[in-house]
Formats: C-alpha cells, structure tokens, sequence
C-alpha cells in the first residue's frame, strides 16, 4: 500500500485506518492466544509439582532420597517436555520484538514452569537450577532459545520454589530421616537468601513470602531437634526404635 | 420495559428469593444439628476408651436426625441446580461429614467412604442433581476429621492411653497418602492440605515420645 | 468399582482417592475449556458492538435511520451466529447439573454476547430484546435450550446495553436527526430504568454506571435543545440550513 | 547460590539499570522539547490565521530537535527490546505526534499518516525493534489533536474567522470515520475514542451557530 | 461458666437476634416502599410541568405508607436502642427523606424542614428513644435532593421550561449557604456536602445557556 | 433553608461535636488506666503463684479507679445514647473486663460474671441507657482471657509450677462448653470464638507434657 | 531497657503530642476562619460589578484575622520543625491564598505574588524554620483561583456583564502559560494542573458566546 | 504571572530537584549498604555461638561505613529541611538501627541506646536541623530487632545452644515493659509494637521446650 504522506481524503483516511485495524486485531488475536498457551502451561505445571510431591512421599520400602529423587525427576520428564513442546509451539508468535511485547502474557505460566523445572532439579540434584540451565530447557535441537529467558520470570519462578521446598520438608519430617532433611532445605534456601538478598528490592513481596517458607521450615527443624535432644541417642537409631513400635 | 418480559423477570425473582428462604430455614436448622453433634463429639478428648461407645450412642440419633434435612433440602431445591445453592449448606455439611467419620473411626477405625457417609446422611441418588455430597465436601470432612485426630493423639496420653495415638498414626498416614495423589488448584482445600502436614507431625511426634518413653529405658532416666 | 462402605486399607484409600482425582482433573479440565470459550465469546462480542456502531456512522447518503439500523443488524447476524455456535459447542460441556456449576466461568461472555445481541436488536426493532428472546437464540433447531439462562446474566447484559447506547447517542447527535435520536435513546434507558428500579437492589453498582450514561444521554439532548431555542425554525430545517452550509 | 549463576544474574541487572538510566536522562529531554513545542503551539487559539505560518516557523526548529531523541534512544535500546522500554518515553512521543500532525493539519489542512509522523521524527526503519513508531502512540497523538481542534474551532470564531470551524468540521469527521473502522479493547485508547465525539459535538455546535447566524437572518434578529 | 451466667447471656443474645429479625422484615418492606416512590419520582424527568401535579398525586400515597413502617419499628425497637438499630433502615429512611422534600419542593418551591418531614413520615415525638429521624439522615437526604434537581434542570430545558432551571438555582444556592454554616466534621456527610458544588456548577451553567439566549426574560433580575 | 430550621440542625450538630470530645477526653483517661493494668498483670507470666497475691493487690486500685471513667462516662452520655457513643470507649472497656476477670480467676480460680464484673467496673443499673456493660463487650474480655491463659499455662511450667496447666485446663475447656452453646453471629465475636480452639489445644499440649513426664501426678484424674 | 534510654524517649514523644494538641486548636479556628471568608466570597457569583467592592469590604477584616492564626503557629512550632508539622494546617493556608489572589483580582485585576500574599497573611521572614509559606501551598491556591474563575465568568454573562468573561480569559491564560514554565513533578499539583485545561475551555467557550452574540464589542480586540 | 514571581518559584522549584536528585543517589548507596548488612547478619541462624564474633568482626567495616551516608547526608539537606527530607531515607536508617543493636545484643547482651546508635551511625548533634536520628526510627528498629530474636531463639536451639533462648527471653520481656511504659499514638508504630506480642509468645514457648526437658538447668532460675 503506498500512500501520500499527508491524507486528503476520507477515502486514503479510511484505507489507512483499514490498515490499522488489521493490525491491531492481529496483535489481540495473537495476545489471546498466547494467554490460553499459558494458563495450559501453567496448568501442566501445577500437576508436575503434584507428581513431584507424591513421588517423595511415597512408601517404597528402604529407597533412600537419592533414589527417590532420581525417579521423582525422570518421572516429571515426560511432562515436563510436553510444556517445552508448547513453549516450542509458541515460538513463531514470540519471535523478534515480538517476545517483550507479549511477555507479561506468557509470565504466568513460564514461571510456573520455573517453579516445576526447579523442583525436580533440586530433587534430582539437590541443587539450584541456574539461569543457563531453565533457558537451555526452553531451546530446540540446535540450542537456539525459543525466546530470551528473562531475569525477572527466572527469579519470579525460584521464589515460588520456597514455598514447594516448605512443603517438602514439613511432610518429610515425620519420616526416616526426616530431621536431615528438614536441615537440608533449611541451608539450601538460606543460601538462596543469602546469595540475593544484598542484590534486590523489587523482589520484596515475594521475598516476604519466601522469608515465611524459611521460618517454617526453620521451626520444622527445630521441633526436631529439640524433641531428640531430650534422649542421649543417635536421632537414626531413636527413629529404628519409634519404627519398631510403630510396625504393624 | 414490556409488561410481558418484566412479569417474567418478576415471577422468576420472586421463585428464588421464596427458594433462598427456605434453604436458608433448613440450613438454621441443619447447623443447630451439627453444632450439638460437635459439641458431643468434643467430649472425645476427655472421655476414656472404654466409654467411648457410650458416647458415640448419644451422638447417633443427632447425626440420624441430619436426615431429615437432607430430605428437606431435596424438596426445596430445583432440578438441575444443586450447584447454585449448595454454598449455602456446605460449611454444615462438612460439620456433618466429619462427625460420621469420626464417629466410624472411633468405632470401627476405619474411614467412611464417600457413599457410606452420603447414606448415613440420607442423600438418595436420584436427587443427584439437586442435593448430592460433592467429593470437595467430603474431602473437607475428612481434614477435620484429621485435624481432631491430632489433639485425641495428644489428649489420650494425657488419660494414660498409649495405644490410640500409634492407631490414630497409622490411620491417618494412609488417609494421607490418599491426599497427595490429587491435584488440587490453589484453593482452601490446597490450603487445608498443605496444614494436614502439621497434624501428621505432630502426631508422629506423640507417637515418638511414648514409644521412646517404653522402649528406651535409658532415655528416660535422662529425662526424669 | 466396588468398594466396602469403610476404607480399612491404605490400598483401598489410594483407590479411591485415585478415583477422587480423575473426578477433580475432569472438573478442572473442564473448567479450563469453558474458560477459554468464554473469552473468545466475549472477543467476537466485543467486535460485533464495534461493527453495529461503525455501520450506523458511515456516511450513506440519504439512509434513514431504520434503513441503516436493518443494515447494522443483518451485518451482525453472521458473526452473531458465529457466536451462538460456539455456546453450541460447549453444550455438552454444560449439559444438566453443571450449567449451575461452571456458571460463573460462562458469565463473562455470555453477557458481553447478550449486550452485542440486544445492541443489534435495538438497532433493529427500537425495543428491548425480551428474555424470552434471548434465551431462544440459545437454543438448537429443535428449540431446545443450550443451557438455562440465569436471570442475573440477561440483567446483567442488558446493564452493559445502557453504555454502548450512551455512545450511540453522543455519536448521532451532530448528525442530521439527532436530536431525535438523542430523545428516543433518552427515553428507551428512562423506561427500562423506571421497570426496573422498584425490583432490584442487587444491581446496584452496574445501574449506578447505567445512571451516568443516561445523564449523559440527558446532556446531549440537552445540548440540542438549547441551541435550537434560539432560532424561530423547526429542527430538520435548521439541519439542512447547516448541511448546506458545510456542503463541500 | 553457586556464584557462575549469581555473576551472570548480576551483569544482567546491572545492564538493565544502565539502560533504564540512560533512557530517562533522554526522556527528560525529550519532555522539555515537547513541552516547550506544545508550549508554542498553545499560541495557536490567540492567533489570527495570517500569522499562522510565523508561528509555525517557531515551532518547527524544536519539532526537528526531536530527532536527536529518536537517535539517541536508537543508540540505548538493544535489539529486539522496543517493546520492554517504549513506555518510558511514549508520553512525551505521544506529544510530539500531536504536534507534528497539529503543525500538517495547520499547514495543508491534511492529516500527516503514520510513516511521514515516523520520518518527521527521524525514526529509521532499520531501528524498528528498538524504537519506532506504534501505531497506538499514532492514535493517541491524533486524539489529542482532535481535543485541540475542537478548542480552536471556539477560539477563531471569537477571533473572527468563521471558515476554520467549518473546515475543521470536514477534517475531524474524516478522522472519526476512520477511527470508527477500529475494534478497540477496553482501555485507554478506547475511552479516549470515546471522549472525541464530544469533540465533534462540539465542533458541530460551533458550525451549526456560525451557519445558521449566516444564513438565517431572522433567527440572528431574534436573537439579538 | 456457670450457667446462670450462661442462660443470662444466651437469652440477652436470643433476645438481640429476634428483634433484628423483625426489623430485617420491616426495612425490606420499607424498601420497597421507597424504590417505588423513586421510581415514580424518577418520572418528573421527562414530564411537563403541567402534568406534574398528577404525577405527584401517584406517589403521594406511597410516601403516606411509609408510616406505616415507623410504627411497626417503633414497636419493635426496644426502649433506649435506636442507635443500636439505626442503620438498619437509614438508607431506605433517606430515600424517604429525599421523596418527601422533592415533592415539596415541586408542589411549594419550598424545602421541607426536618420536623415536617418527620411528621410527614409519621414520625411521633413519643418514640424518640426507639425511632426518630437524625440530623445526619435528613442531611443525607436533602443532598440527594441536589443532586436530582441539578438533572432536573437540565432535563426540563430540554422540555422546553426555562424558568424551572433559575426556579431551582436560587433554591439550590440557598441549600448551600445553610450547609456552609454547619459544622460539618470530615465524614460521608462532609464528602457528600463538597460533591455539591458540581451540582450547583452544573445549574448555573444551565441559567448561563438559558439567559445568554434570553429564553427567560426573567433570568437576570432573578438571578441577583 | 429557613433559619429556624439551621439553627435547630446546627445546634444539635454542636452538641454532638462537644459530647464527642468530652468522650474521647475520659477514654484517652481509661486507656491509660487499662494499659497500666494490664501492664502490670503481663508481670503473671514471670511471677510464681506463691507471689500472686502481692501482684494483684497492686493491681486492685487501678482495677477500682477505672469507676471513676464509668461515672464520668455517665455524667456525658445524654438519656437513649448508648449505642450512639458505645464503640469510643468498648475497646478500652473490654481490656478492663479481661482485667477484672484475669484477677479473679488467679485469686479465686473462678469466672466472673457479666453482672459481677459491672459492679466491679462501677456501672450502675439506673445508668442503663446512656453507660452499660454489654454482653458483646464481656464476651471479648472473656475471649482475652482465654488467650492470655493459655500463655499462662506455658509460663507457669517454665517456672516450674505443674499444677496450673492443669487448673487452666479445666477452667478453659469450660468456658468453651459455654460459649460453644451461644448462638454467636458471623461476626468478629465469631471468629475470635473460633481462634480459642488454638488456645484449648495449646494448653492441652502443656498438660500433655506435663503428664507425659509425670511431673504433676494428679494430671490424669484432673484431666478427667 | 534502661531508663534513662526511656526516660529521653518519652519525653520526646511526650512533647510531640503536646505540640500536635495545640496545633489541631489553632488549625480548628484557621478552619473557621478561611470557611467564613470561602463563604463570604461565594456571593461573588451573583454580586454585580458595581457592589463587588463592599463585598470586598466584608471578607477583608476576616481575611486579616487570620495573621493571628499565623503568629500562634509560630510560636508553636519549634525550630527547624516546618516541615514536620506543616501539612497539619496547609488545607487552611491553601484556602487562605485562594481567598487573598481572589480578592486581589478582584479589586486589581492582578494575581498576588508569593512574598504579597505571604506578608497578606501575616508570615514573617525570621519565621521561616518554623511558619512559611511554601511555593506548593502557593500554587495550590492559585489553582483554585482559576477554578473559581471559570465559574465567574460564566455567572458574570447571567448577570449582564460581559466583559468579565473576557478579563477573566486574559488573566487565566497568561497564569497557565506561567504555570506552563514551571518543572512540576507528577504529583498533585501536576494533575491540578492539568485539569485547568478544562477551566480555560470553559472560560474561552463563555467568551466565544459572548462575541459571537457580539454582547461584548470589545471581544476580538482584547482576546488577541 | 509577572516575571519575577514566576522567576522565584522557579528557582525554588529546581533547588528542590536537584536536592532530591542528590539524596537520592546517596539513599541508593546507603540501601546498598544496609541491604549487605543484613545479609552478612542473616547468617547468625547458622552460626555457632563461638563463631558469632567472626561474624561480627565482618559485618562491623561495613556498619561503619554507614557514617559516609550520614555525612553525605548532612552535607546535602539544607538547613531546617530534616522533616522534609526524612521520609527517603528512612527505610535504609532504620534497618541500619536494627544492625547496630543486634551486633550490641550479640556481643554485649545489652540494647543501644538511641544517643549510642546515632554515634555509631556518625550522626553529629551540630547537624540536628538537616539529619539526626528520630526517635520513631529507633524504636522501628528495635522492633524490627525483637522480630528477629525470635527467630534466632528457635534457631539457636536446632545448633544445640539451649541458653540463647533463655537470655533472648530476658532482654526482649525488658524492652518490651519499655515499650508498654511509651505513650505510642495509634499509627505504623503501635501496630508494630502490638505484633510483639506474637514474638514473645514464640519465645517463650522455645523457652518452655528447653525448660521442661531440663536441657538448660539454669532456665527456671533466670526466667524469674
Ligand atoms: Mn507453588
Ligand atoms: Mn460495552
């Protein structure tokens, strides 16, 4: 379409405005679109999360929590592809400038995914997942990103992470074990903390949030202590003695 | 507005407002039921075991008469609409729920199951789409169920019962592992869940001080 | 699957929890699905309101106005039906007891689609579309219903109507005629108002925007008003005085 | 925290500070030239038309000095990022549209499209994932000159000229035309949409008082 | 607790639920009552003012009926409560409170004082302890009464009346100056009383287009 | 306005205005009072119960001065007005029902009742509409005392003394019997009602302890 | 805590409410003061010209009474606490600035610099580490000139007099050019300032009937 | 607006900019500053008792490099403009408070008073009209430091060291009978002091736990 630079007519008006309103409805279109993408990304995440909890809790005779993580993670694989393959399916839509435009409409549920991808990592691998390792899972064969992973939805989706490891120590706490693990996470999420803390300040409502998780596993802990310090024995040889009594 | 059209909207008003009042009576009515049956049942924490039987059989009839509420109920509430109105009962509902699990727990130690306790309230499954125990219902139920559970594990030490707790350990260890095969959306079940974890704790915790406290004669001294 | 009425084992509780959660991925599935019809309803809805007031501004020559309004409303039909068959397809989705369930996840588009449709419709007749005639359009060739309309999703729809019928006026008001239309609008909102006021207290906070739309509808008409006391000559002759004077 | 990870999060926020810096020190240029231009132009109202063009040529060095910004920003911005910074400065954009396309309308009596906007302000083509011209920062400058038409159309009517109500009555019409052609969602732009109509009404008013006191003697006697 | 305590206790509380009961019953009643009243009210929009006395002989009755409401809460409310109570109906009370200073000022051109409209209301001295009509609800209701004769002045230019609009500025400037002189502390009632003035700028606006055009010979004089 | 009908407003305005301040003058007096007191029975949790009595003697003639406000408050609330004015003091006042019902539980183990703590307090039965004691406000006194003991209970073990626990549970899990008998609203008074199920659970793990050690050896009979 | 720490914290707090209590008694009579003068300045709406000057009579001596308000303020505030205290009394202030530019317009048709209207006032230079007149309070008051402006020109053309309006016009667009200049930052006094865009559209629409109308053969000349 | 008033509130206008722009820059260094304190400070709830010095011997350069910041400050903010400035950079102050006196109490055992923590942070009294250390900012910062004893209380316990618990009990119930003496008006500070309650329950229920199991003989003993 060529135009003169000034319009003089309703009619150029009007091709122009046509224009336009292409435009704008392709870019509304295009929006939508991505908002289901996420809410589906963000739905399969929440069940990954579920899967990874279930798998840790399970009764599976004497398997240590190496192994239960090792299967906890490759259990999550499978799904855990299946969100990168819609990522993957987003792509031509995020391609270019095209990735900061619509990025608030995809945050919610890369973050999700964060969080998931976090969780089984650390299971897996009792550590943090870096920023590197959550944008090669989001590249093709040929490691070409889908889109540039931002800080703020890496950073965004760990602090969400704390909650789900909250979770993990409380429930494992009753279990074999369980006051290692309680100190585990304790010491991971402190360093997490402390490893952030001097650099942000926007952070803050979720580092609130985060700061709460560590308390209660902190109390976790605590109860676990002081409850075994009452008795002059190894805290694994009280937990044989409780599981003897206990043994149906 | 034609006279027509605005008669219509009218008489459709009228019928729900007439629908939310009764519900409304019924429901006054169900929570007196499940407040007395709680009020009974909180009797458990200073109640020996041996007369708890006793206790049970004064609760029975009030968790019979939930009954006819739930038949009230079906009257009142149109085809197809039980999910419109049913936040009108449900906190009572759970009330009721929980107390005939509870009830079963302390009788048989074993779990009610969802058609179990929708019998014992007298849901019919032909009122399925007006008055029916929906699973989130049941589920709530089931929680508070557990969060009683924890105090009874501590309480019945108190009353020098050492068995109750490692009973009340192992049931609601399976009834948790239930709870961590669903997927639940961050809502108050999600919520109420994730406090299942303290009460499991603390129950193991109960659990641990008795069974050290026989076991570990040594210990003990220390303790004293 | 059959089961004891009591659950006296871990493998029986897992069973039917197992149960419990299909039930609750169905549901929440489910939920998703209708969440994303409903915000493509409310998209197309959205773009029908935008065509009826584009069709009743464009510059055609002599047309009346009932003229102009058929032509607003048989545009619209098309993607009126579009609309409609999208309700058909989440039909199933919405069939017995789970219309009331998954209501409020309908709600949003369904009422934007009640204020294109009865936008169109007053364009067309000059009168309130009746519930009676909504509910008809949601309905199979057989006339049986989609769904039950709620009460609340018609008023509630039609509140919306009171703003794009505000926008109408302002816009018709400096066009030939338009201090009648201005009037007719004007009175059409008073009467729907005046049938309903005496009935709700509920709607409270959507009629108080209806309120400021019809004062602003008043202000127009006002407008008119004023400027044509000054002269000593009926309104249409006053418009044409002008018409010529602006004549290209 | 393992510190490869750490390090590599710092650099990437200690860029964006930097960035987010630099484009503020510009932006407040940039909202001085706009303000002084919009400063100029509001001289428009008291100005008889054969003046116009000496306005005009006032303002016109300022709207040129608006490109340094252009480039500037171009020069900040990385690639691919418009969108992530662009509403950092769209306020003061939006106010050098309005007056670039206030400047045309003034001049030809036409409307200045997107692209001429584009080059008047020295935006490449080549930077368009950096900075460019949206197509909403467009639309918002084109509202705003409809608002200062309608003012003008009062204002040269009180200075004595009754041609431009009428041939800005011509001009704006086409404008809304093309703006009714847009499916608008519900935000800014859209209420400001709405808001040009009572432009137009406006516009219209004044037309309608100066024809009528043209052509309709008698009503000019009445009212006298 | 020991239950003479306890019975006391629980039957002030029996006692407090009874009475809010029937007094739910009787505002929704009273509610009604004046939702209606407005909506007839609301009519004087688009009625000439020839017609007006017909129209206010319709709502005259409802307006009577609304004594009916007072005594039946005068014989609910317990002595000494009606500050407990209160609140419960005021905002049907001042709806009540506007109906009956508007169609006094449409029949009289004068405001009705407060002790007028208690009577009106039916409002007995005897009762003072139980139902009575505060300073702040008829305060309440005087300001609506603004707010509708701001619209009514516009509405009835367009219906071709241009005395009603100077009738009402005087009237509603006189308002003003009494509120002035209150002593209003920063509440509602304060908020509502500065909101006034865009009323009170909206009417004299409407007196400038109407004396401007000299529509109202009268307007000028009036106006001083 | 006609200037009766100001001046008649503005003077009962002006009333209202100064009967406020004389308030708020005798609650920022009986806050003072109610903080000291409750300042010094926050000593309870580090005092041992061979030295209690010395404590609540100190406190006693705060406790008696808080008359004095309840006469003052009588004096300035005009017949009728309780409930206008109520909610000024009620938080102050409720501090002081917690305060007179804490002492009488640490010196006699028993509660206080609604019409013992008036007397206590100083309100006068004649005084009924303008200063009383109202069941919601001794509710959350009571309320407050429940909170405050299940504190106690904690403290009393550190310092050694087994026995309180004991006692608090006792007099605790009654206090909840009787308020689980009311038929409380879905109000504040609701919620706290159901934060005292923390509070009972809080004190039964105390006891629980405590027996579990066999360190007060009358634990299970008590507990009975 | 020791209490010598305490003992110097609570004598700071001490004299700070001590401070506040005297500025609120001071700030309660200001009140009264600048609500009396606002009042009396509202009649400028309908006050003819010739008698706008014994109008003028009537606010001044209010006007000067507040330079006691002024003096007692100073002698309260302590040194280098300006700024802690000032927002207590700047509503008052703002209010006081408005009437004193009103008036000066008035008689002189000219806007009251900041150090005049600050010695109107009462302020004294060696006050200024405690009572000033800061350039915010300053540019609050002017706005509301312009506010009020707006209303008087239309109010001036009911009255006949035609050639306020264009006076008016001149002085409001020579201060928004003024205000235009100056660097505001995006709070408050930026979207003040703002809205009197819609003050002088207003004001130009008002003089545009007027010379339409040719009520005002002054009109063109003065409006260049 | 003549030339020299607008030139004044210019002037004046940009000195407030530029200063702003100033502190700012140093509030970003100081948040910078108090932000790596904190961190260092966090790790005392892994840190044994005897490695707390360490831990202190670090945090102490950068606590004192805080007197920069105050220099810096004082350099900046003009005479009597502390109150107007304050509000920047207290957030940073305030967690600069909490540090000083939780190194105090970790290496002392004993709480900062306020003059000792402004000399710490190199506030000089000569610079009390521009920046000097407010009481409402202490006190936030010994709040601040009672929320994070708590924690330490709890923590201290999982690394084996039963007596913190018990000194942390000490100190804390002192300041908060401090407090309880300080007449706190009903803003941020009073919500603030009112959540101490919920930390010093926390603490003595850490105490209780120690105590009960005799893990600290000297528990019963200090507690007194
Ligand atoms: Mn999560
Ligand atoms: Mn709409």
């Amino acid at each position: 379409m060529t135009l003169p630079p000034t319009l003089n007519s309703r009619d150029t008006i009007l091709a122009v405005f046509d224009h336009f309103r292409e435009e704008l409805d392709d870019h509304n279109d295009r929006r939508e679109r991505l908002i289901k993408s996420s809410r589906d990304v963000t739905n399969l995440s929440k069940k990954v999360i579920f899967l990874l909890h279930r798998t840790m809790t399970e009764d599976v005779g004497e398997a240590d929590d190496r192994t239960l993580g090792s299967r906890a993670a490759s259990r999550a694989r499978g799904k855990l592809k299946e969100i990168q393959s819609l990522f993957a399916g987003m792509r031509p839509e995020l391609s270019g400038d095209r990735y900061a435009r619509y990025q608030r409409n995809v945050s919610p549920g890369l973050q999700e995914y964060i969080e998931a991808l976090s969780f089984a990592h650390y299971l897996e691998h009792r550590a943090l997942i870096s920023y590197e390792e959550v944008q090669r899972s989001l590249c093709d064969d040929d490691g070409t990103p889908y889109f540039p992973l931002s800080l703020e939805d890496y950073l965004l989706g760990l602090s969400d992470l704390t909650g789900e490891l909250m979770r993990f120590a409380i429930a494992s706490i009753s279990r074999r074990g369980g006051r290692q693990k309680a100190n585990d996470v304790c010491h991971f999420v402190r360093d997490y903390f402390e490893g952030l803390t001097p650099y942000f300040r926007d952070l803050r409502k979720k580092q609130a949030v985060t700061g709460q998780s560590l308390e209660k596993i902190e109390d976790a802990a605590y109860a676990v202590a002081v409850r075994t310090s009452e008795f002059d024995l190894p805290s694994e040889m009280l937990d044989d003695l409780v599981a003897q009594m206990v043994s149906r | 507005m034609d006279s027509q059209n605005l008669e219509r909207i009218n008489s459709m008003l009228d019928a729900e407002v007439e629908i939310r009042e009764k519900i409304k009576e019924q429901v006054t009515e169900f929570d007196k039921r499940t407040r007395t049956l709680v009020g009974i049942l909180n009797r458990i924490h200073s109640t020996r075991s041996e007369k708890m039987s006793t206790l049970l059989d004064q609760a029975r009839p009030v968790l019979d008469s939930c009954r006819e509420t739930t038949a009230a109920l079906a009257d009142i509430v149109p085809p197809d609409q039980f999910w419109k109105w049913k936040d009108m009962w449900s906190l009572s509902l759970r009330s009721a729920v929980f107390s005939a699990t509870l009830m079963e727990y302390l009788n048989s130690g074993t779990l009610l199951s969802l058609p179990a306790v929708a019998e014992t309230l007298g849901f019919k499954p032909e009122w399925k789409d007006r008055v029916t125990l929906a699973v989130e219902d049941y589920l709530h139920g089931v929680i508070t169920l557990v969060n009683e559970l924890s105090r009874l594990a501590v309480n019945s030490v108190t009353l020098g019962d050492f068995e109750q707790p490692i009973k009340i350990s192992l049931f609601v260890k399976d009834i948790f592992a239930g709870f961590s095969m669903l997927n639940l959306k961050n809502d108050t079940l999600r919520r109420r869940y994730d406090s299942l974890k303290y009460d499991i704790k603390k129950i193991e915790e109960v659990v641990y001080d008795v069974s050290l406290r026989k076991l570990a004669p040594s210990a003990q001294e220390k303790a004293e």
